[in-house]
C-alpha cells in the first residue's frame, strides 16, 4: 500500500573546491513512507540540511548533485526542470525552516502569505481561498484566525509564527513535509507544542515527514526511524527504539553518550563551604521612556536572593526572557541594578562607584555565550588573556607565564597564544575565554549560556573542563542555561526563574527529584526525550513511567 | 499586487496623460518682433546715478533720454534740447526743450524735472561735482526752459551735459530725481525710447523693455548717443542668465539669442567662422587697460620706483595675452585714449621707448629695497583676468618681488578702497579697464589727479597736477585746452600716477538678420531692425 | 533571543595580518585602483623631471596651440626656449602638459588632506558621541545641522568669502564631510560597544579610555578606511567643481579644475584644454573609488551593504 | 501616527536653528565688505560709511543676528544688498527652474536606477552586475560640467535635437519646457543614478539572502514575484533613505548644471550672491536648501510607515 513518498538512493553532492572536504553528501540512501516520521540527526556540518534542500530543489548553484537520485512519489527531483520544481513545491512537497523570526516576509500580512500559495497553485476564487486559509489556521490551533489573517509577523509570537509556517506548508495537503530543525530556536514549552502539532497533523493528513535535528531528545520524542549522519555519510539507520538502546556504530554511541542525563549526578557538595557572593532582593526595572506616551515599566528581575558558596555551582535555569542573564549582568555590574544588595565578601557592590568597584572586579569573571564575538578579532589570543592581569599591575612577562600555564589547564597548545581568534573553532575559543577569565584568579566564575552555542560533543568536553577547574581551583560558579540536561550535570544548587522571579530554589537533587512549583513541573514535562535515560553510552527507557506531555497553557 | 506595485502603475499613467494633453495644446501665438540680447554682465542695480556700472548705464539709455549726446566724432550734439544760448561772459546758459517730450506716465518733461535730475547727478558723478563747483544757481523760467548761472566761466558745461559714459546725466521725473543721491531710486519712469517692464524683471534671469509708442525721435540720423532714436522692434529681452562663454557661442550659433554685447576674446575665432553670425564693432574708440599704483605705501610711495615699474610694463605683452586678436588691440601711449581730442603722446617715452634692461637700471637706481608688491588678481572677470599675471611676470623680470593674490572681483573692489598697508589687507597694484569716454577728458579721468586721500583709489597726490587740471577746467578755447592736456599728461607720467596698458575693442556678435547697431561708447538698442 | 543551537559560522571577522595582504592582493579592484593611484602619486612627485616646464610660465605668442605643436616659452629671465607642447597650450600660452602633471600634486594633496581632516575630526566626534551619553544629543544635533546644509554651498561660501588658498579649499571641502564620518563612527561605536569582547574587557577592569582606543577604535578601522577613500575621491571632484564655478583655488595654481575652468571658454574649438585634465581627473577619481570598493569587499564584507 | 509627526517636526526645529546660526556666523566672519561693493568704485569713504550704517553692518554681531533672526521668524529674510528685491521674492522668482530640474532628475533617476539595481542584484556576478557597478563608479568620477558640455556638443550642436541652453517656464508651454529640461536632467541624474543603483543593488542582494526569500521560493512562486514582492519590498527602506540623503548631492549638482545650461535657478543665484557678498541672499538660499533637505528627509521617514509595517510611531 504505502509506496514510499520519498526515496533517496546513494545521493552524492559535491562541495565547491577549497572547502574543508570534497563532498557535502556521499552515497546516502533512505526512504520516507506516508504516515512515517524519519529523523535525520547529526552535528553541524554533517550535511543534513544540504539533503533537505536537495529534496526541495533549493540547492544553491554552487552545490551540485553529482550522483544518485531523489524520487518524490517516483519522480526524480534532481532531473526536474525549474518550472516542474515550482509546480511540485507546496503542492506535493513542502518545507518548514528553523528561524521563525525571519522565515516570514515581515512586510506582508500572514493571511496574504498563505493566500499567495493558493493564488499561484490553484484557480480558487477569493472567497474559497479565504475559507481554505481560515480552515488551515484552525487546524494549526491558532487563536482568533480572523485577527491572525490581518496581523504582520512581528505582531505575533515565535510559536505562532511557526504555526503559520506549518499552515503555509500543509494548506495544499502535500504528501511530504520536510522540517529543518523547526523547534530548535523555540522555548522548551513552545517546542513541545509544535512537536505535538506536527504529530497530530501527520496523523490527520498522512503526510510523510523528514525531520532534521541535532537534539537526541527530540529524536526520542517523535521519530519512528532515525538516520545518523557524520560529515556527509549515513553512519547508521534503524527504528528509534533499537537505535537509542542498542547503537551499533561507535559515532552514534559517542553522540548519545554526550547527551547529559536529566537526573542530576550526586556531587556531595559540603553545605558549610564559605559564601562567596550573596544577593538580597536584587531587582532590575527598565522604565520605558516613551517621549509622548508612557509605556509600562518592564521588571526584568525582581526580589532575587541567592548565595553562591566556594567550590559549588549554582544553576540559574529558565526560558528566554526569564531574567537569568539580567541577574548575571547585574552581579558583574555590566548593568546597574535598580534595587537590592550584592554582597561580595561582605561588601555591597550593587551601588559602588566605578572607581572603587574596579578593585573588586577581579574577583568576578564572566564567560559569554557566543564564542565568535567574545574575543577581539584584532588581538592575538595571548594579548587577550594577559590584558586582565596587566590591568592590575602584573608585569607582561609574569602575565605571559601565567597564560602559558592556563593554556595547559584548558588543553590548548602553547603556540595558540600568538595566533588570532579567527583561526580557532567555537569550542577552542570558549576554552580561551575560560583561560582569560581564570587569568584574573577570580573567586566567582559566571558562565552565561557558555555551552549553548556548541555541538553536543564539544559541549560535553567544555562542561567536563569547567567541572575539573571548579574542583582544582575550588572556585564558586554561577551557571546560566535554558537546557535542563546541562543544568542537571553541572549544578549543585538550582534556581528556576520565570518572568523575572525565582520560582524554585534548592539543591539540584530535590529540585529535579520532585519539583514543587507548578512552572518547574511544566518545564520538566516539556523537556523532550525525558522518557529515555541518557547520560551513558546508550540510553535506557526510564523505569518509572514519566508523566505524559501535556501542552502547558501557553505563557 | 502589493501597494507599491499599484502606486508605480498609477504614477506612470498620470505622467503619460499630462504629456499627451500638453502636446495638443502647442499654440502658436502671433509672433511680435522680439530682440533677444545677452548683455555683458548681470543687471542688478537699476539706478544709473547710484552706480557707475556700465550695465546700469546701458539700462539708463534704454528708458531715459539726455539733454545732449556725443556723436561718432565725439562732438556734443543736442538731444532733448531744441536750442540754447550762452551769454557773452559765458556765465549764463539758457536752454529750450524740444516739443513733445513726455514721460512714460504721460506727463510732459519740464525744466523742473531737468534741474532735479542734474542736481542729483551732480552729487555722484566726478565731472558733475566739478561742474557744480562753478554753478551758482539754476531756474526754470518756463515749463520748457531752464537756465544755468555760473559763478565763474568754465569751458566744459556742454561736455558735461552730453557726457556719454558712466553717470550719464539722464533726465528723470522730479518726484524720482528728488530721491537722495545715496539711496537707489524705486521708480523707473523715464522719457526714453523703451518702457521698463518692471513685473517681468527677474535679476539673474531676464529684463524686458517694451517699445515706447509715444516717443518722438529727432530728425537727424542716429550717431553715438546723439541723433534720432527710432525703434523698430516691439520688445527687447536681456538674457541675464547666459554668462558661460561657450554656451553664449552655442546659443547665438543656434539662433537662440540675437546679440552678444561683449563675447569673450576666446570666442571670436568661433564666431567669425560661423556664417550665420556677423561681428559688428559698435564701439570703435573701445576701452583702455590701466594699472594703478597705491601711492600711500612702499614701494610705490616713491616716484622713481613707480617710473621704473612703468618702464617695465610694455603694452604689447598685456594686449597679446589678454586680447590675443591682432586687429582688436593696439598700443597707445596716451593716457586719454588715442585719436580723441586730448589723445596726446607727450611724456609717454618712459613707457613707449623703454625695454627691460632700462627698467632694471631704473629700479636699481630707485633704491627699491625688495619689499614684495601685492598685485590683486580677479578670478571671475574674464575681460581683465590675465593682466595681473602679465604684470607679475614683467615686474619679476624687472627685479621686483611680486605676491600675486587671487580673489573675486568684489573682493578686489572692496580691498582697493582700504588704505591699510599691503600686509594688513591693503594692496600695491590693481588693474582695470575704462571705456574711452570715461578717461578721454583730463577732468573725467579718475586716475589723472593729485587729490590724495580725496581722490580715486591709489590716492596719487600732487599740487602741481591739480593746478594744471584747474587751469584746464577754466580754459575755454580748444587750442589752450589741448596744450593744458599735454602738460597734465607729462606731469602724470613724471610722477607715475598709473600705467596705461594699451587699448582694445570688444565688438558685438550679431545674428545675420539683425542690422542697424548704433556706434558709441555703450550698447544702444534703438535703430535696430530684425528680419 | 533564544540561544541558537547551530553555531553561527557567519561571524565574518577579517583575517588579520598575514591573511589581510593576501586578501588585498587577491582583489582585482584593489590592485587596479591601487596601482593607478601609485602611478599618479609617482607622477606628482616626479613632476619636475617628466619633461615639464614651470607651469605658470606663459608666452602670449604660443597661445592656443593644438596638442603636439612646437612653440616657445619665455622663462623668468626673458630668454625664450623652443618647446614641444604635448597637450597643446591654453589661452595664456601655458603648457597644458606641465600644468596637468603639476595639477596631479594639488589634486592628490587636496584629496588626501580632506580625507585626513574629516576622518580625524569625524573619529574624535564619533567616538565622543558614541561613548559619552550627554554629549551624544548635543553633538549629533549640531552634526545634523551641518549635514542639512548642502556641502557644495558651504564650500562655495567659505572659499569665496575667505581668501582662496589651498588650506581654505581643504577646510571648506572637509567641513561637510565631517558629519558623515561622525555618524558612521558613532553607529560603529554603539554596535561594537554591545559586543561581548568589550563587556569582557569591562569586567577585566580595563579603563574606559583603553577600551575606546584598544578595543573599539581598531575595529572601526576597516569601514573608516573605505569611507576615507570615498571622501578623497569626492574631494578631488568638488575641488574641480569649485574651480569651474570660479570660486576655487587661484587660477595661477595649476589644478585640473582650474585648467578645465579656463579651457571651457573654447570647448568646442580647443577641447584639449578640458579633455586632458578631464581624463586625468576621471581616472584618478575612478581609481580611488575602485580602491574603495575593493577595500570594502576585502576588509569588511558586512560593510558592503552600507555602500 | 500623529505623535510621530509632531515629534519629528519638533526635532527639525533645533536642526534649522543650528543651520541658521552656522550660516550667519560663517558669513559674518569673512573678509570683504559688502558696503564698499555696493557703494561702487567712485564712492569716497563717507559714502561707504553711510551705506554700511544703512545696512546695519556696523552693529555688533549678536545684535545683527538678533535682528536677522527676529525677521526670519516673521518670514522676512531681509533684503538683498545687490538686487533691489526682498530675498523671499528673489527666491520665489528663481525657484521654479530649480524645482523643475530637481523633480525631473529625481523621477528619471529613480525610474532608471531601481530596476537596474534590482536586475544587477538578481543576476549578481553576471555581466549586467559588473557593467552596472562599472557605470556607477564612473558616474561618481566624471565631473558634471564635462559631461554637460559633451552632451550639448553632441545633442544640441551636432544633432540639433535639443536646445543649447535656457529655461522655458511651464506656463509658456509644456513641450518647450520639457525640451529645455531633457539634457540638464540627464546630466544631473548620472551621479544620482550611480548612487541609488549602487544602494539598491546592495540592499536587494542582502534581502535576497534572507530566510523569507528562501521560504518564498519554497512556496513555488515565480522568480519575478519572489524578487519584486519579497526582496525589493523589504529593500524599500534603505533605497528611500538614500534618495533622501542624496538630495544634498543633487543640490551640489544643480549649482553646476544651472551654470552650464544657463538655467536661472537657485543654484546659480547662490554663486552670484556669494561672489557679490550679498549676505542676506546667501543666508536665505542656504536656509531654503537646508529646509528643503530636512523636509524631504522628513517625508522619507514618513514613507517608512508605508514601506515597513514594523516601524510604528
Amino acid at each position: 500500500m504505502n509506496q514510499p513518498v520519498l526515496e533517496v538512493r546513494n545521493l552524492t553532492i559535491a562541495l565547491p573546491p577549497g572547502g574543508d572536504r570534497a563532498r557535502a553528501v556521499e552515497g546516502v540512501s533512505f526512504s520516507v513512507a506516508p504516515h512515517e516520521m524519519v529523523c535525520l540527526v547529526g552535528e553541524s556540518g554533517s550535511g543534513k540540511t544540504v539533503i533537505a534542500h536537495a529534496a526541495m530543489g533549493l540547492l544553491p548553484k554552487t552545490l551540485k548533485a553529482t550522483a544518485g537520485e531523489i524520487r518524490l512519489q517516483g519522480e526524480n527531483i534532481l532531473g526536474a526542470s525549474e518550472q516542474r520544481l515550482r509546480e511540485l513545491r507546496c503542492t506535493r512537497m513542502s518545507m518548514i525552516f528553523q528561524e521563525p523570526m525571519t522565515a516570514l516576509n515581515p512586510v506582508m500580512r500572514c493571511g496574504e502569505q498563505i493566500d499567495e500559495v493558493l493564488r499561484i497553485h490553484t484557480v480558487l476564487g477569493p472567497q474559497e481561498r479565504r475559507a481554505k486559509v481560515l480552515d488551515i489556521l484552525t487546524q494549526v490551533h491558532l487563536p482568533e484566525p480572523g485577527r491572525m489573517l490581518a496581523s504582520y509577523p512581528h505582531q505575533i509570537s515565535g510559536g505562532q509564527r511557526q504555526r503559520i509556517m506549518i499552515a503555509i506548508a500543509l494548506v495544499l495537503d502535500p504528501v511530504l513535509l520536510i522540517a529543518d530543525e523547526p523547534t530548535t530556536a523555540l522555548d522548551v514549552t513552545t517546542q513541545a507544542q509544535i512537536l505535538l502539532l506536527i504529530k497530530e497533523l501527520q496523523r490527520v493528513h498522512g503526510t510523510g515527514v523528514l525531520f532534521i535535528t541535532h537534539d537526541f531528545g527530540v529524536v526520542a520524542e517523535i521519530a519512528h526511524r532515525v538516520a545518523v549522519l557524520r560529515t556527509g555519510e549515513l553512519v547508521e539507520m534503524n527504528a528509534t527504539r533499537e537505535l537509542l538502546s542498542k547503537p551499533q556504530h561507535a559515532y552514534t554511541r559517542m553522540l548519545i553518550g554526550s547527551v547529559p542525563s536529566i537526573t542530576p549526578r550526586h556531587r556531595g557538595a559540603p553545605a558549610d563551604a564559605p559564601v562567596v557572593l550573596r544577593t538580597r532582593a536584587l531587582a532590575k526595572t527598565y522604565a520605558a521612556t516613551g517621549w509622548l506616551h508612557q509605556r509600562a515599566a518592564v521588571h526584568a528581575a525582581l526580589e532575587i536572593s541567592l548565595e553562591i558558596r566556594r567550590g559549588q555551582t549554582l544553576g540559574l535555569v529558565g526560558e528566554s526572557g526569564s531574567g537569568k542573564s539580567t541577574v548575571a549582568r547585574c552581579i558583574t555590574r555590566l548593568i546597574d541594578p535598580s534595587a537590592g544588595e550584592i554582597l561580595l565578601g561582605g561588601e555591597d557592590i550593587a551601588t559602588m562607584p566605578a572607581g572603587k568597584l574596579r578593585q573588586l572586579r577581579r574577583h568576578i569573571q564572566i564567560v559569554f555565550q557566543d564564542p565568535y564575538r567574545s574575543l577581539n578579532p584584532r588581538r592575538s589570543v595571548g594579548d587577550s588573556v594577559i590584558e586582565g592581569p596587566m590591568n592590575y599591575g602584573v608585569s607582561r612577562a609574569e602575565a605571559m607565564a601565567r597564560a602559558k600555564k592556563l593554556m595547559q589547564l584548558v588543553r590548548l597548545d602553547l603556540n595558540s597564544l600568538d595566533r588570532y581568534p579567527h583561526q580557532f573553532s567555537g569550542g577552542q575559543r570558549q576554552r580561551i575565554c575560560i583561560a582569560r577569565a581564570l587569568a584574573m584568579e577570580p573567586e566567582l566564575l559566571i558562565a552565561d549560556e557558555a555551552v549553548s552555542a556548541l555541538d553536543v560533543s564539544v559541549q560535553a568536553q567544555v562542561l567536563a573542563l569547567l567541572d575539573e577547574i571548579r574542583d582544582r581551583l575550588n572556585l564558586a560558579m554561577l551557571f546560566i542555561t535554558h537546557d535542563l540536561r546541562v543544568a542537571a550535570q553541572v549544578c549543585d544548587h538550582v534556581a528556576v526563574m520565570s518572568q523575572g522571579r525565582v520560582v524554585e530554589y534548592g539543591p539540584a537533587s530535590s529540585v529535579f527529584g520532585n519539583p514543587q512549583h507548578e512552572y518547574t513541573r511544566a518545564l520538566f514535562a516539556a523537556a523532550p526525550g525525558r522518557l529515555w535515560e541518557f547520560g551513558n553510552a546508550n540510553a535506557r527507557p526510564t523505569p518509572r513511567l514519566g508523566f505524559p506531555i501535556r501542552a502547558p497553557t501557553p505563557i | 499586487m502589493t501597494a507599491i506595485g499599484i502606486r508605480i502603475r498609477t504614477l506612470a499613467l498620470a505622467l503619460g496623460a499630462a504629456a499627451v494633453l500638453a502636446a495638443s495644446l502647442a499654440l502658436a501665438q502671433g509672433e511680435p518682433k522680439v530682440l533677444r540680447v545677452v548683455p555683458h554682465s548681470n543687471l542688478a542695480i537699476l539706478d544709473p546715478i547710484w552706480t557707475t556700472a556700465y550695465i546700469a548705464r546701458n539700462h539708463g539709455y534704454m528708458i531715459y533720454d539726455t539733454l545732449f549726446g556725443t556723436d561718432e566724432k565725439s562732438r556734443i550734439q543736442p538731444q532733448m534740447v531744441e536750442s540754447w544760448t550762452i551769454s557773452p561772459d559765458k556765465r549764463l546758459y539758457s536752454f529750450t526743450l524740444r516739443p513733445g517730450l513726455e514721460f512714460h506716465d504721460g506727463k510732459p518733461v519740464t525744466g523742473e524735472d531737468v534741474i532735479a535730475s542734474l542736481s542729483r547727478w551732480g552729487k555722484r558723478d566726478a565731472m558733475g561735482q566739478k561742474l557744480f563747483t562753478f554753478i551758482e544757481k539754476m531756474d526754470s523760467p518756463a515749463p520748457n526752459q531752464f537756465r544755468i548761472f555760473l559763478g565763474e566761466a568754465c569751458g566744459f558745461v556742454l561736455e558735461a551735459l552730453g557726457k556719454p559714459s558712466s553717470n550719464v546725466p539722464f533726465i528723470m521725473p522730479k518726484r524720482v530725481a528728488d530721491t537722495d543721491a545715496f539711496k537707489q531710486i524705486e521708480d523707473y519712469t523715464g522719457s526714453g525710447p523703451y518702457i521698463f517692464k518692471r513685473d517681468e524683471y527677474k535679476p539673474g534671469d531676464k529684463a524686458v523693455y517694451l517699445k515706447n509708442p509715444k516717443y518722438q525721435p529727432r530728425k537727424e540720423p542716429p550717431s553715438g548717443t546723439a541723433g534720432g532714436k527710432r525703434v523698430y522692434v516691439d520688445r527687447v529681452e536681456w538674457n541675464l542668465a547666459l554668462r558661460d562663454a561657450q554656451s553664449q557661442v552655442n546659443a547665438i550659433a543656434k539662433g537662440e539669442v540675437d546679440i552678444l554685447e561683449q563675447p569673450a576674446f576666446e570666442s571670436y575665432a568661433a564666431l567669425k567662422a560661423d556664417p550665420s553670425v556677423s561681428i559688428v564693432n559698435n564701439n570703435p574708440l573701445g576701452f583702455q587697460y590701466m594699472l594703478r599704483f597705491n601711492h600711500l605705501h612702499p614701494p610705490f610711495n616713491n616716484a622713481k620706483v613707480r617710473r621704473a615699474a612703468i618702464a617695465a610694463l610694455n603694452q604689447e605683452a598685456f594686449l597679446k595675452a589678454q586680447v590675443g586678436i591682432k586687429e582688436y588691440y593696439h598700443a597707445c601711449p596716451s593716457m586719454f585714449t588715442c585719436n580723441t581730442p586730448y589723445g596726446v603722446t607727450k611724456g609717454s617715452d618712459i613707457q613707449a621707448k623703454s625695454n627691460m634692461k632700462k627698467a632694471q637700471e631704473l629700479l636699481k637706481a630707485s633704491g627699491y629695497d625688495g619689499t614684495p608688491v601685492v598685485i590683486m588678481k580677479p578670478t571671475d572677470l574674464a575681460a581683465i583676468g590675465k593682466l595681473p599675471d602679465v604684470a607679475a611676470q614683467l615686474l619679476r623680470q624687472a627685479g621686483f618681488k611680486v605676491d600675486l593674490q587671487s580673489m573675486d572681483w568684489n573682493t578686489v573692489v572692496s580691498r582697493r578702497a582700504k588704505k591699510d598697508a599691503p600686509g594688513a589687507g591693503g594692496w600695491n597694484i590693481f588693474c582695470t579697464a575704462w571705456v574711452s569716454p570715461d578717461i578721454w577728458n583730463p577732468l573725467t579721468n579718475a586716475a589723472v589727479n593729485g587729490l590724495g586721500d580725496k581722490g580715486w583709489f591709489g590716492w596719487s597726490s600732487d599740487e602741481e597736477l591739480e593746478k594744471l587740471r584747474d587751469q584746464f577746467a577754466r580754459a575755454t578755447d580748444e587750442a589752450k585746452k589741448k596744450s593744458m592736456a599735454e602738460a597734465i599728461q607729462a606731469r602724470a607720467f613724471e610722477i607715475g600716477t598709473h600705467a596705461p596698458l594699451g587699448e582694445y575693442i570688444e565688438p558685438a556678435a550679431v545674428r545675420k538678420g539683425v542690422t542697424g547697431l548704433v556706434t558709441g561708447p555703450g550698447n544702444f538698442y534703438w535703430n535696430i531692425k530684425k528680419k | 533571543m533564544p540561544p541558537t543551537a547551530v553555531p553561527a559560522e557567519a561571524a565574518v571577522a577579517v583575517q588579520i595580518k598575514g591573511g589581510l595582504w593576501r586578501a588585498l592582493r587577491g582583489n582585482w579592484a584593489v590592485m587596479m585602483g591601487g596601482s593607478v593611484l601609485a602611478l599618479l602619486a609617482l607622477i606628482a612627485v616626479a613632476a619636475p623631471w617628466l619633461g615639464t616646464v614651470d607651469p605658470t610660465l606663459f608666452d602670449p605668442a604660443s597661445r592656443d596651440l593644438l596638442p603636439g605643436a612646437i612653440g616657445e616659452i619665455t622663462d623668468l629671465d626673458g630668454a625664450t626656449i623652443a618647446h614641444k607642447f604635448l597637450m597643446g597650450s591654453d589661452g595664456f600660452g601655458r603648457d597644458i602638459y606641465s600644468r596637468v602633471i603639476y595639477g596631479t600634486r594639488v589634486s592628490l594633496i587636496v584629496g588626501a588632506a580632506v580625507a585626513l581632516v574629516s576622518l580625524l575630526f569625524g573619529v574624535s566626534c564619533g567616538l565622543a558621541a558614541g561613548y559619552i551619553r550627554w554629549l551624544d544629543g548635543v553633538l549629533m544635533r549640531v552634526m545634523d545641522g551641518v549635514m542639512a546644509i548642502p556641502g557644495i554651498l558651504i564650500a562655495i561660501a567659505l572659499v569665496a568669502l575667505w581668501k582662496a588658498s589651498l588650506t581654505t579649499v581643504i577646510i571648506a571641502i572637509a567641513i561637510p564631510e565631517i558629519p558623515r564620518v561622525t555618524r558612521l563612527v558613532r553607529s560603529l561605536v554603539l554596535s561594537i560597544r554591545e559586543e561581548p569582547y568589550v563587556e569582557a574587557a569591562v569586567s577585566l577592569g580595563t579603563r574606559t579610555l583603553r577600551i575606546m582606543f584598544g578595543h573599539i577604535l581598531p575595529n572601526t578601522m576597516a569601514p573608516l578606511i573605505v569611507q576615507g577613500t570615498y571622501i578623497c575621491a569626492s574631494a578631488i571632484l568638488i575641488e574641480a567643481i569649485l574651480s569651474f564655478l570660479g570660486v576655487g583655488l587661484p587660477t595661477d595654481v595649476p589644478t585640473w579644475g582650474n585648467i578645465m575652468a579656463e579651457g571651457r571658454v573654447q570647448f568646442n574649438d580647443f577641447p584639449h584644454n578640458v579633455f586632458f585634465p578631464g581624463v586625468f581627473l576621471a581616472l584618478t577619481v575612478l581609481a580611488i573609488n575602485m580602491l574603495g570598493d575593493g577595500l570594502r569587499d576585502t576588509l569588511d564584507p558586512r560593510m558592503s551593504k552600507r555602500i | 501616527m500623529f505623535t510621530f509627526l509632531a515629534r519629528r517636526l519638533a526635532a527639525t526645529i533645533p536642526v534649522l536653528l543650528i543651520v541658521a546660526v552656522l550660516v550667519f556666523l560663517m558669513l559674518r566672519l569673512t573678509p570683504g565688505d559688502p558696503a564698499v561693493i555696493i557703494a561702487g568704485d567712485a564712492a569716497n569713504p563717507e559714502q561707504v560709511a553711510q551705506i554700511r550704517a544703512g545696512l546695519g553692518l556696523d552693529r555688533p554681531i549678536a545684535v545683527q543676528f538678533g535682528i536677522w533672526f527676529g525677521k526670519l521668524l516673521s518670514g522676512n529674510l531681509g533684503e538683498s544688498y545687490y538686487f533691489k528685491l526682498t530675498v523671499v521674492d528673489l527666491i520665489a522668482h528663481r525657484i521654479e527652474p530649480t524645482l523643475a530640474l530637481s523633480v525631473c532628475t529625481i523621477v528619471l533617476s529613480v525610474l532608471v536606477s531601481v530596476p537596474l539595481g534590482v536586475l544587477a542584484a538578481w543576476r549578481q556576478g553576471g555581466w549586467l552586475d559588473r557593467a552596472l557597478m562599472g557605470f556607477s563608479v564612473l558616474g561618481f568620477s566624471v565631473p558634471v560640467f564635462v559631461l554637460g558640455y559633451i552632451l550639448i556638443y553632441i545633442f544640441s550642436l551636432k544633432l540639433g535635437w535639443l536646445p543649447v541652453q535656457g529655461y522655458v517656464r511651464f506656463a509658456d508651454g509644456f513641450w518647450p519646457f520639457l525640451r529645455h529640461l531633457i539634457l540638464p536632467s540627464i546630466t544631473l541624474s548620472v551621479i544620482y543614478i550611480a548612487l541609488i543603483a549602487r544602494v539598491t543593488r546592495a540592499a536587494v542582494t542582502e534581502t535576497l539572502a534572507e530566510d523569507y526569500v528562501r521560504t518564498a521560493r519554497a512556496k513555488g512562486l515565480p522568480e519575478a514575484r519572489v524578487v519584486i514582492h519579497h526582496a525589493l519590498a523589504n529593500a524599500a527602506v534603505p533605497i528611500v533613505t538614500v534618495i533622501g540623503i542624496g538630495i544634498a548631492l543633487l543640490i551640489g549638482g544643480v549649482v553646476v548644471t544651472e551654470t552650464v545650461y544657463a538655467i536661472p535657478g537657485l543654484g546659480r543665484l547662490t554663486v552670484d550672491a556669494v561672489l557679490a557678498r550679498d549676505f542676506p541672499t546667501i543666508q536665505g538660499v542656504i536656509l531654503f536648501f537646508s529646509f528643503a533637505y530636512v523636509l524631504i528627509n522628513l517625508l522619507v521617514d514618513l514613507s517608512y510607515l508605508f514601506f515597513d509595517p514594523r516601524i510604528s510611531y
